[in-house]
């Protein structure tokens, strides 16, 4: 099993997630993160104090997937992320030695 | 150690008790003398240029009774002003701390309301309005509120209550005091703030007030300030330049990302400071007639162009209006007007909400470049503002608004510079007075908070408490 | 399905509006009848002692007309009263609330004010202020706002139009209900606390507000009752400890963490309640003269010293001094001071507010103690606080405030007994009523939500909705 | 480039300032004039059938005095109008929005306060209320607010002085315009409302002002509106259609999780209008008398009764109640009530409430069915709102409350036809006229901000701030 | 060592980290996420417009532990977040390299 | 490539950015986090009930890094992000087998 990191544009989610969705992938954890890379934030000024905001506001997904789908779902996010401006974020993939589902204490792939 | 401040509480209490029980035995003789015999009216005929004739004495002596409809409007208006310091002071700074002070910036609006309430009463408002004493402050005769009628018509405005008349002015030194707060926001330690606040208090706010409404030299002078342009705005600004230059910069002043936490709490905390504005000026009439209602309506008018000129400095300037300007804007044409509400007119408002916007918005330049750290910009608001409007009255004052009064574009170039001496004289008694108060309340408790604490946030360290959960 | 449900809402629409003609043809009978001479003032002259004389009825029946500054005066406390509520109290417990209880608290604030504004035309005003039956109510002749001149004064205060007294009272009725909300807040279901709402102001609130100020036996008893010390603060205290026990602990109590999820929402929800607060107390003088302007600042004093008292035993006990206790340390001084307003002087108030802040901070430890979950502390603060102001009425009254009545320090000890006896009649007469109210209510519709509906938060449980998206 | 745009600021200032020299020089004249005598008088005497008598003039010439009690109700009811503005409706709407649009949607309520609050006084009184041009509009003598009497009566209340009702009226024109934002909200352009909003008031609400209040034809028609159910409600509802139609919908409309980001805000703001609208609706009879505590009273009664059934309708229709619906439905209520206030019973108001929460509930669901995107429901609530309350008028107007005026149920049919046509007369007229100004405003400076610029937000776009940090 | 990811039910939290404590786990870091999975969310009804929200407020644990405790560790966490409903989260165990603790610079299983 | 996981304390950030941006690392990922060790919270008391915070506001910091910065970029975190007081937070090294750029789809260490 591997364990996809993406970070994403945050309105692109919905996009992501039905494209997931739609490949059978029905679980995932989504949080809020702040990015910083080649996109640039923006500047705020207050009362003649300008301050430059340099963390982009990211959506951050994790998908554990069995070794076979891998490919697959790293090209869906990839497809559905892509706006191909600055900033599109990067895909992640990492090993994963086990799962283990809560309710039921199943492992491997069939916790996933 | 629980139990014996349970106990050492209960002592104390009962303590005050017990020594309370002469004082309102002592309030209670003059109270039933006669009611509509004041006996300080004479030590106050000097005042009788400021003061509204007290009552005729009837024959038959009939009772006094108040103008309902001017108790009415004092009653109102106290309460009005009251809400400009919370909430309406205490939103328009707690929005403008970060997430991590906002608490203990709500906060010191919040008990510096409770602690001169209680100040007033006791002994200042007898020293800002008590009889005179060589035009420089008000003896201790109406201390703990002895000799001020409950029941019977104020000397300073004859169809209400004297206690009408004590609590109006009661929230003005509240918020006077409440506003050099946003000067050294964000580092103060409460205790030092709280000890400062009364000594200020008694040794600079109310020997201004008397200066200028009490019967003191200012008030002699001639020099006009219909509701406090100097005596509040002017002062709490000297005190906050003061405080913002003894206590010393944030860590991470011009560096560090410090963004009001809450803009929509501002906002509203200024929108609120304009709804009280109406108690504080039209207020200031003491008694609802036309003066009233053109206070009313020029205040109006200078927050609405002080607004709009502000936003649109910022749009010209840096190619977008604020929010936070529009609001600061709003609050600097109230200032302005303040000392000019009952002597112009609505076209010299525009002009004086127009100035305020423009001027105020380049002093919150000032700071950066002076290097002091005023966080929430006491000096550029209430200062330049309150300067501003001072100086404007002498300009604009218009015999038919204000009933006499003129200003140098209505005739009268005299009135400029009475305006220019008491300005003058209330930034550099206050700059000082201020500057030896924090030195002393530096030697006693200490100005600030540890490097640790004020990195944690004041809510943390001074409250232990968060604003969010 | 939604076709059924919307044809339903129009035929109970159409129906209520038939049914509602003949209310107010019914309604224009007594109105059309010359006003200025109220057919009910003959059974009410046995409130004669507490109610203002109704104006003389003038040679050539001249038209009456109201003081237009009295009639200003109750109809802007009135609106002060009303922002008591909302947005007043639904801040004040908003914030306490966490984060996913949030919007169910200021809702309950918010429905209170319609409910009981609606039942307060329809029956409640009768029932506590229209003509006595033995004592202990009014009787139905008022129901609808029959028989309550549109033009005419009220019979309680002959300088203001009766509709201006009614709606006065009517503010007390709402707050008091939904001043219950905090104790049940964060577990019970809205459909029951609305029914509970309902029996309540019915069969506890409008009989006792007719026992105290409508000729009932308590204001015949001569026991002093300001602005509502017994009928509005220990009777909302006496349901919410009933309502406590009833309904239950929240899970988790003592034992999760249940921060207020935002301060900065309580400390201005207590700010607004202090403005309101000035047309409870002050307003309820009915006139705006000088026993208005009394009531104004011994409000303001005893807020003040409250909230200083509070915060000061925090400092002592525990360290430091919390924005949360110096916000409930000014509204216990509120409630305290509230009974004795028109009686006392603000040397007094001084006193009053210093026991309130004092014992209601005490008095927040009970629960734990005692092992009831009284979520917001109504009962600490409105219940003790209450009382002692009651009690104080009776040690502090003094006559040349009160124009009158005197209490133990001021010579007249027998007003303490009839205080005790008012307090003690109050808690137990609403505790015992409220619990069997309670009772009912959970036999028809159950008091309390589910555990897992509890858990995901009654945001979401009972409206559906999130507070902050 | 700093440089210059600093001096020309100033040389603007400067510029306006001599500019404004002969305004307030000619402000002088009439002022001067003796006060007590208006010139206008006589062109006004068309609208003697709305205007209270102006005093007589006494022998002797004594100066004219202001009742003190209706000129402090006139001037508080003017604070209460201007909070519903701000903070009311900026806090109402701006929980409604999404984050990152909640600075804009609430800077729009308070920048349109400051425009049109100088728009008034320079032009927008004198078109609205100015002596009469052929039952169209009023003439330009009075802008500037010349010719109107700083220390007289006003021509259309003699109790009160000119300037109290010159800015009463002033809070009303200003809300107005504040109302339409809604619609457009979360997508229109600063710059474009903005210059919407001057034509707006100058071109469609001065008029229409002046044809209901100003000596127009639909006053003289007989038409009954009390407080501006056609004048305002329908009036921006018009414009807010427009508005929404031609701004477009928002990306992601009816696709979006679009719910609003703070609740708490929204029930809130809710309650500060309700608070404010007693100001709106009992100000309305320009004193302080038996028919503004009427007015008080119905409008309590409306609001709760809109409340309850926008609640309940929820309830039964989708399971639950919400506070979004609860707050909708009370402002529904007092939407409805405003034409109707003077005129009808405490029991009508129930009915009026009723129908206005069932209805407004049903007319949220029409923009999805529609298509087009008014955003926070203007059209709803004040459109829908609004008509139902100026055609109940015509139903429920009753002799007894109001002095004269009789609807349908009370045996005068042809009142509600007076209803229907100046209903049909103001939607037609704004609607039209809207569309023509938002067209112009396009072809000038584009409606719409850019699609990027709409999903990061309006805080960041228009203003380059972010409303929480 | 191995990193232990946990995404549980939030009021979950204060059982999981007790149990972990009462092993000895000392160190953990948690953060809020939201899960989509079996677990449906709920609906919100704004002035009659219906929103349906996928996502589940869920609440992630990070625990570093070495190789011995791994099992250990993942049945403390399975046996205190289960409630046997849908929704009860997942377990991932992903391999560690290394660790070093930023105070005193130490590295590997001391570093925990 | 690997993944380098560091939990700091809040205000050490910016150091930590600047210090990462000095020696060429233009990417990074950051979310809010709470932490639990050795560092304990504090105590907060509202109306006599008194609360233990048992968790300290930390901030995650996520930096892939192809192999021959790994060792470079840690000691620069550790170095920037010490104070030498309890708390300084962790620094977890992860295997990264796969990394892609969205806006290009670049892969490996060209996507960094
Ligand atoms: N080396 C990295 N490690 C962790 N996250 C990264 C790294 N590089 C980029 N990111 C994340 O990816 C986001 C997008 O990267 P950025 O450089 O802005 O655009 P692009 O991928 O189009 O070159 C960043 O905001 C950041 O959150
Ligand atoms: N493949 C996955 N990758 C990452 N997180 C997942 C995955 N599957 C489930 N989750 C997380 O676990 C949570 C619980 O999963 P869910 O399917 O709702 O219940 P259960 O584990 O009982 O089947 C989800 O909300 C999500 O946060
Ligand atoms: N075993 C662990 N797994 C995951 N995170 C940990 C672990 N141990 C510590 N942490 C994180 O590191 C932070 C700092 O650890 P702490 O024990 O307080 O200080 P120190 O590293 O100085 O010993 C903690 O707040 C927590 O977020």
């Amino acid at each position: 099993m591997k364990l996809i990191q993406a970070v994403i544009k945050p309105f692109k989610l919905d996009e992501v997630k039905e494209a997931l969705v739609d490949m059978g992938i029905y679980g995932m954890t989504v949080s809020e993160v702040k990015g910083f890379g080649r996109q640039k934030g923006h500047k705020e000024t207050y009362r003649g104090t300008e301050y430059t905001i340099e963390f982009v506001p990211k959506t951050r997904l994790d998908v554990a997937v069995p070794d076979d789908k891998v490919q697959a779902v790293v090209d869906a996010i990839v497809r559905a992320a892509k706006t191909g401006t600055i900033g599109d974020g990067k895909v992640f993939v990492m090993d994963l030695q086990e799962t283990v589902r809560v309710r039921t204490g199943e492992t491997g792939s069939n916790a996933l | 150690m629980r139990k014996i401040v349970m106990y050492s509480l209960g002592v104390f209490w009962i303590g005050f008790l017990c020594l309370a029980q002469p004082l309102f035995a002592q309030n209670a003789v003059p109270d039933a003398a006669e009611a509509g015999t004041v006996a300080v009216t004479e030590s106050l005929s000097s005042t009788a240029e400021i003061a509204l004739p007290v009552v005729a004495q009837g024959e038959e002596a009939a009772p006094w009774a108040p103008d309902t409809g001017d108790t009415t409007w004092i009653l109102v208006c106290s309460a009005l002003v009251l809400a400009m310091t919370a909430p309406g002071l205490a939103m328009f700074y707690g929005g403008m701390a970060r997430k991590k002070n906002a608490l203990n910036t709500i906060f010191m609006s919040f008990i510096i309301l409770c602690l001169i309430s209680v100040q007033w009463v006791l002994w200042g408002y007898s020293l800002a309005f008590g009889p005179d004493v060589g035009k420089m402050v008000g003896n201790l005769d109406w201390m703990f509120l002895n000799n001020v009628a409950a029941a019977g018509p104020s000397p300073y405005a004859g169809t209400i209550p004297d206690y009408a008349f004590m609590v109006f002015q009661l929230v003005f030194a509240v918020i006077t005091v409440a506003l050099i707060s946003g000067a050294v926001a964000e580092r103060m330690k409460l205790s030092a703030f709280l000890l400062f606040a009364v000594l200020w208090a008694t040794f600079i706010y109310d020997p201004l007030a008397h200066w200028v409404w009490g019967g003191g030299w200012i008030g002699d002078l001639g020099a006009l300030d219909f509701a406090g342009g100097t005596v509040v705005h002017i002062s709490s600004a000297a005190a906050a330049l003061a405080g913002a230059i003894m206590v010393g910069k944030r860590r991470g002043f011009l560096k560090d990302y410090m963004a009001p936490h809450n803009l929509p709490l501002t906002v509203i905390g200024a929108s609120l400071l304009w709804f009280g504005w109406f108690g504080f000026n039209a207020g200031s009439a003491l008694s609802a007639g036309t003066q009233a209602a053109t206070a009313f309506v020029v205040t109006n008018t200078a927050a609405a162009m002080g607004g709009l000129s502000w936003a649109f400095a910022e749009w010209m300037y840096r190619g977008k209006p604020t929010a936070l300007g529009a609001a600061s804007g709003a609050v600097a044409g109230l200032v302005a007007i303040t000392p000019a509400a009952g002597f112009v007119g609505p076209m010299s408002a525009l002009v004086i909400g127009l100035g305020a916007g423009v001027l105020c918005y380049m002093a919150v330049f000032m700071k950066a470049k002076l290097g002091y750290d005023d966080a929430l910009d006491v000096v550029a608001v209430h200062g330049v503002g309150g300067t501003w409007g001072a100086i404007a009255t002498g300009l604009f004052a218009n015999p038919v608004f204000s009933g006499g009064a003129a200003g140098l574009f209505f005739g009268n170039p005299g009135q400029l510079w009475k305006q220019v001496v008491a300005v003058a004289a209330t930034w550099a008694f206050v700059f000082v007075g201020s500057l030896i108060i924090l030195k002393i309340v530096d030697l006693i408790v200490g100005l600030r908070v540890t490097e640790e604490e004020e990195q944690r946030g004041l809510d943390l360290g001074q409250h232990n408490e968060t604003a969010y959960s």
